[in-house]
């Protein structure tokens, strides 16, 4: 513990922290009146720095992502790194990695509702937005590895002169409908307690803002029918969201399991992508609180270190699991004695890209391992925000591992090659991690990005109950 | 409607005897011509993108000092339970349920390449830019057969044109298609009679006889792929 | 605060939409226009007349029986009838002149196929089939027309509803796609 | 007959035992309970404040889109094939299980979740019964209570809150809130 200390020399201790209720969010209520306050500055605070971001961010999304994919539809794939037998690369690498980090909302958001865990209440909001931005950078994937994007619509089920409908066997048809289904679910679910915010709004701005949310608040009073109403449905959608989430990941790791591709065809890629899904997925959530907890006015108040604390814990639990499967996986290749799966699995290893496999590793298994066990550092902002960097980089480099370095070493020794990406694949890639950050950057000053009445409702909630003679945080259930 | 086939249905096959292969690539060039199958220039082909619907694989045989090449033609295998159609979102790579062969429809395919991903054979090609005809090349095309343009999978068909334009002779002239009356451009052209084509439904044809020798074997035949393609292998240094 | 004009009553973005609006239906409308319009031919054709007095498809579309291709007639083909009969009409005149020139005569195909389509006279013809089946009327046609809907449905239509014993082969892929 | 005029009653968030009590005060004064409404920046339940239970359809609309995509899958399944059957590899045409699962299954959710979206959404700006009227307050988190009641008892209505501590406005009714 002493090391641990100087090594952290500029912490603070916690033990106090750990006494004081005041320092959870919960038992720091504020008036409500104060709460709208923040969260309408917090939207309408712009900065030059603000502005600089988001022109730069959108001129990177014209140039890096449409400018490069324009190009590359203009002149074909030649520009890309594929060549026989790696047919998929960083583009289906970045799609599943952006679906993988779209699970973090529903699972912050909706998995914790339905358990109640309270800690959720000011982030799902900012989670929620990361899953709908995360599928939308995501699904343009399908899209852009197209060879002929302009007919991609023979993939869509709708009466036509040919007769000819979708091959529903193609998991790529179940990605289209699993991945429609996802996001429009998840941007209604993103919108259903956003309305009581919007109203919010509404009562404090005027001009064009306040036209605007008029429209999206759907006149929404808080009547006791329109509350209940928004309850139920947010019941609804909190459970069936979570079957779709699994859903689509499924169906994204069946994009390779169904195949009869060496180290694809397994039937453990179901959890185990998931299972790295939600890991990416809630690391990127404390990546992004993290950014938003230092950049955007009051969001200290509403995010603490509380937070960063059980996310961290979530995270270490999902690294564990995310190791589990890895092994599971790795062993029963290894041990079912295929030649062409011990092959791959000892390039992986071994091989000219064994630096991928071990980065992987280090990524996410001994980072994690080594440090979220520790308070202190899981209660430490910056910290986190570095380990959970770490993590997605480990993910997707989990997914670069199973895409191209696979594909590229196949039955046939003859067939053998290996990929690089090229600069237009990494302009592209790069140019939807800009709109990502774009779409953020803009929503963050035009929805309130805290719950506020999930806030509020939760302060309401929780109450301190003298026990003998401590006080116990306890929460009373309004519904 | 379509009868779903019980049991195994058997149409085309192809014998490669590799024993009789010298590996001259004669196959290669008459497939190229009579397919059109774009030639994408020698640093294409260097970084892998060489479109062949049929490739020599030659392999070294033997320890050193008795090092002998050996020869493996490898084209589309026509797989009874093709890994490749089901995958496809469009119907592009699809069972032929008349002539028994996989297809490509170049105007369906929208190039999600997982068919090719799916080959265990990598028989399968992708267009990555439009092909380049120069002028006189372009009197060269083959009418019979689509130009593919940039973004679509191809791969062997057997000859289908041949194959349909055979059948549609032999029906207007109200007879039965002979065998060998039918033959892909590679069977055609190859010198030394090492590949062999015709009707596997038809026990008493030359492809059907050959594909029962002893030497016989499928590639990758532990995948249940069910090709159609028969190797002979087994004889001779120098072949059989 | 004034009230202002909510977004879509401003004068720009109405006047912007209506010329979008313009654009698109004027696209869809001269798309439809152009491919359902019989092209300009170098000589206006009457195949009603022809027709009328008893000259058979196949006289002039001598490929149709033989292979892919019907094929359209040349100049011998025309002037081994017009160089009897009279000569008067303008385009008579025209045709002279190429026969004159000794040059073929630039004909405009109607009924086309895209590349990917591999469509043949022969076996519909064998089959039975009777040209008007797809090119229309002609003995009330006096240009050649292009038919309307010819797309995939159209032909499977016809392919399921004519031969449903053939209808394995028929529907399948290579037999128009290879 | 006598008019009825619509006052609101504003609590502090704090005052929510007041507001609770206000209810039994104006059901003694004779207002029925669907003269009352009750509006919350944050949702208290029926029993908090001893209010009539609501219902709502979406739950069933929810469940008749879940039917409506069942039926699309069905169609789409095991209807498309008869159209055109095609065969891949020798997996089977007319009757693909397990397959077909999957699109199902998403399909179902699909509808479900969109159909209760709408449910919600055309039960909002479907227009609500009892007393109407809004006021930018609550979303601070006041508690209004919105009640219509005869004018000839407007002295006691005045005089029952001022005791509980809450203000009391009239003309609520004026604000159009959407569109």
């Amino acid at each position: 513990m002493a090391a641990e200390t100087k090594l952290f020399g500029k912490l603070k201790t916690t033990e106090q922290e750990h006494k004081d209720p005041k320092e959870q969010l919960m038992f720091d209520p504020r008036p409500r009146e104060e709460l709208n306050r923040m969260v309408m500055e917090m939207m309408t605070t712009t900065t030059r720095k603000f502005w600089l971001w988001a022109i730069g961010l959108g001129a990177g999304v014209v140039v890096l992502l449409f400018g490069a994919w324009g190009y590359m539809i203009s002149t074909g794939m030649w520009v890309t790194g594929l060549r026989r037998p790696i047919y998929w690369g960083v583009f289906i690498v970045t799609f599943v990695f952006w679906i993988g980090i779209s699970h973090a909302g529903t699972f912050v958001s909706a998995i914790l509702r339905v358990f109640k865990s309270e800690f959720r209440r000011p982030f799902t909001r900012a989670a929620e937005l990361m899953t709908t931005f995360g599928l939308a950078a995501g699904a343009l994937y399908p899209l852009i590895h197209l060879g002929r994007v302009w007919v991609f619509y023979f993939m869509v089920p709708y009466p036509n002169a040919r007769w000819l409908w979708p091959n529903f066997r193609s998991p790529l048809v179940w990605d289209l409908l699993a991945i429609t289904t996802y996001l429009l679910s998840s941007t209604i679910y993103l919108y259903l307690p956003l309305v009581p915010d919007l109203a919010m709004a509404r009562d404090r701005t005027t001009g064009i803002r306040h036209s605007a949310y008029k429209i999206l608040a759907l006149g929404w009073r808080g009547t006791e029918a329109e509350w209940f109403r928004l309850k139920k449905a947010i019941q609804i959608f909190a459970f069936a969201i979570i079957p779709v989430m699994f859903s689509v990941h499924t169906i994204v790791s069946w994009d390779f399991a169904v195949s009869q591709v060496a180290g694809w065809h397994s039937t453990i890629f179901g959890p185990y992508f998931i299972i790295g899904a939600i890991l990416s997925g809630v690391s990127a959530v404390v990546t992004i609180l993290y950014v938003l907890r230092s950049t955007l006015k009051h969001m200290d108040y509403f995010l603490r270190p509380e937070h960063f604390d059980a996310l961290g814990k979530l995270i270490l639990v999902f690294s564990m699991a995310w190791a589990y499967f890895f092994f599971n996986d790795y062993l029963l290749g290894w041990y079912g004695g295929e030649a062409a799966v011990r092959q791959i699995l000892t390039a992986h290893a071994t091989g000219p890209a064994a630096w991928v496999w071990y980065t992987m590793l280090i990524c996410n298994i001994v980072i994690p391992w080594l440090t979220l066990w520790n308070r202190k550092i899981r209660r430490t902002p910056w910290l986190m925000f570095i380990i959970t960097l770490l993590i997605n980089v480990g993910m997707y480099l989990e997914r670069y591992t199973i895409i191209p370095l696979t594909l590229g070493h196949q039955r046939t020794p003859f067939d053998w090659g290996i990929y690089t990406p090229r600069p237009i694949e990494i302009s592209i890639v790069l140019g939807t991690f800009c709109l990502f950050t774009f779409l953020y950057l803009v929503m963050s000053r035009l929805i309130p990005l805290v719950p506020v009445w999930e806030v509020q409702e939760g302060q309401v909630a929780h109450t301190l109950r003298k026990v003998g003679k401590a006080e116990v945080p306890s929460v009373t259930e309004l519904d | 409607m379509a009868e779903v086939s019980k049991g195994i249905a058997e149409k085309w096959g192809l014998v490669v005897d590799q024993d009789r292969c010298t590996g001259c690539n004669a196959c290669v060039v008459a497939c190229s011509m009579e397919n059109n199958v774009p030639f994408t220039g020698e640093d294409n082909v260097a970084f892998g993108r060489g479109t062949y619907w049929i490739y020599n694989k030659r392999m070294w045989e033997g320890a050193y000092p008795e090092v002998a090449p050996a020869f493996q033609p490898v084209m589309c295998q026509q797989c009874g339970s093709a890994p490749c159609e089901p995958v496809c979102p469009t119907f592009a790579a699809v069972h032929s349920e008349e002539e028994q062969i996989n297809l490509q429809i170049y105007n369906r395919c929208i190039g999600t390449r997982y068919c090719a991903n799916n080959c265990p054979y990598h028989a399968r090609q992708f267009n990555f830019q439009d092909p380049d005809i120069p002028e006189p090349m372009n009197s060269y095309l083959n009418p019979d057969v689509t130009i593919r343009r940039r973004g679509v999978m191809e791969k062997c068909t057997f000859c289908v044109q041949r194959i349909v334009a055979g059948r549609q002779t032999a029906s207007a002239e109200d007879r039965p298609l002979r065998d060998g009356e039918v033959t892909p451009a590679c069977v055609a052209a190859c010198p030394s009679g090492a590949l062999v084509f015709g009707d596997l439904s038809d026990p008493s044809s030359r492809v059907s006889q050959m594909a029962q020798n002893e030497r016989q074997y499928k590639l990758m035949d532990e995948l249940g792929t069910r090709p159609k393609v028969t190797y002979l292998k087994g004889g001779g240094r120098n072949g059989g | 605060m004034k009230l202002k004009k909510p977004w879509w009553n401003q004068p720009g973005i109405q006047i912007a939409s209506v010329l979008v609006a313009l654009i698109i239906v004027g696209g869809i409308v001269g798309g439809i226009f152009l491919t359902q319009t019989p092209p300009e031919q170098p000589i206006a054709f009457p195949h009603n007349r022809h027709v009328a007095i008893g000259a058979s498809c196949l006289y002039c579309h001598t490929g149709a029986t033989l292979g892919p291709s019907a094929g359209l007639p040349g100049i011998e083909k025309c002037w081994g009838c017009h160089q009897q009969v009279q000569k008067q009409s303008p385009e008579l005149t025209k045709l002279a002149g190429y026969v004159e020139r000794n040059e073929a005569i630039p004909w405009v195909p109607v009924a086309i196929q895209p590349d990917f389509v591999h469509f043949k006279h022969s076996p519909h013809l064998n089959a039975g089939l009777q040209c008007s089946a797809c090119h229309g009327d002609l003995s009330k046609m006096k240009v050649a027309e292009p038919q309307k809907g010819q797309n995939m449905g159209w032909c499977l239509q016809c392919h399921k509803n004519t031969a449903p014993e053939q209808w394995t082969k028929l529907s399948d892929c290579a037999t128009c796609h290879y | 007959m006598y008019t009825k005029v619509v006052h609101m009653a504003l609590f502090k968030e704090e005052q929510l035992d007041h507001a609770a009590e206000s209810i039994t005060r104006l059901r003694s004064l004779g207002i029925s309970d669907k003269d009352i409404s009750v509006i919350s920046g944050i949702p208290f339940s029926e029993k908090i404040l001893d209010r009539p239970m609501n219902w709502t359809n979406v739950g069933r609309i929810g469940v008749a889109g879940a039917v409506l995509g069942f039926i699309t899958a069905l169609l789409l399944n095991f209807g498309t094939p008869f159209l055109y059957p095609l065969r891949v590899a020798d997996m089977p045409i007319f009757f693909p299980i397990p397959t077909s699962i999957v699109v199902t299954f998403e399909l179902v959710m699909l509808g479900l979740l969109i159909s209760t979206f709408i449910g919600v959404f055309v039960e909002t700006i479907s227009p609500s019964y009892g007393p109407q009227g809004y006021h930018p307050k609550v979303s601070d988190g006041h508690i209004a209570i919105l009640f219509s009641g005869p004018m000839d008892l407007d002295q006691q209505f005045h005089s029952t809150f001022a005791e509980l501590g809450a203000t009391l406005e009239h003309d609520v009714e004026e604000e159009k809130l959407w569109l």
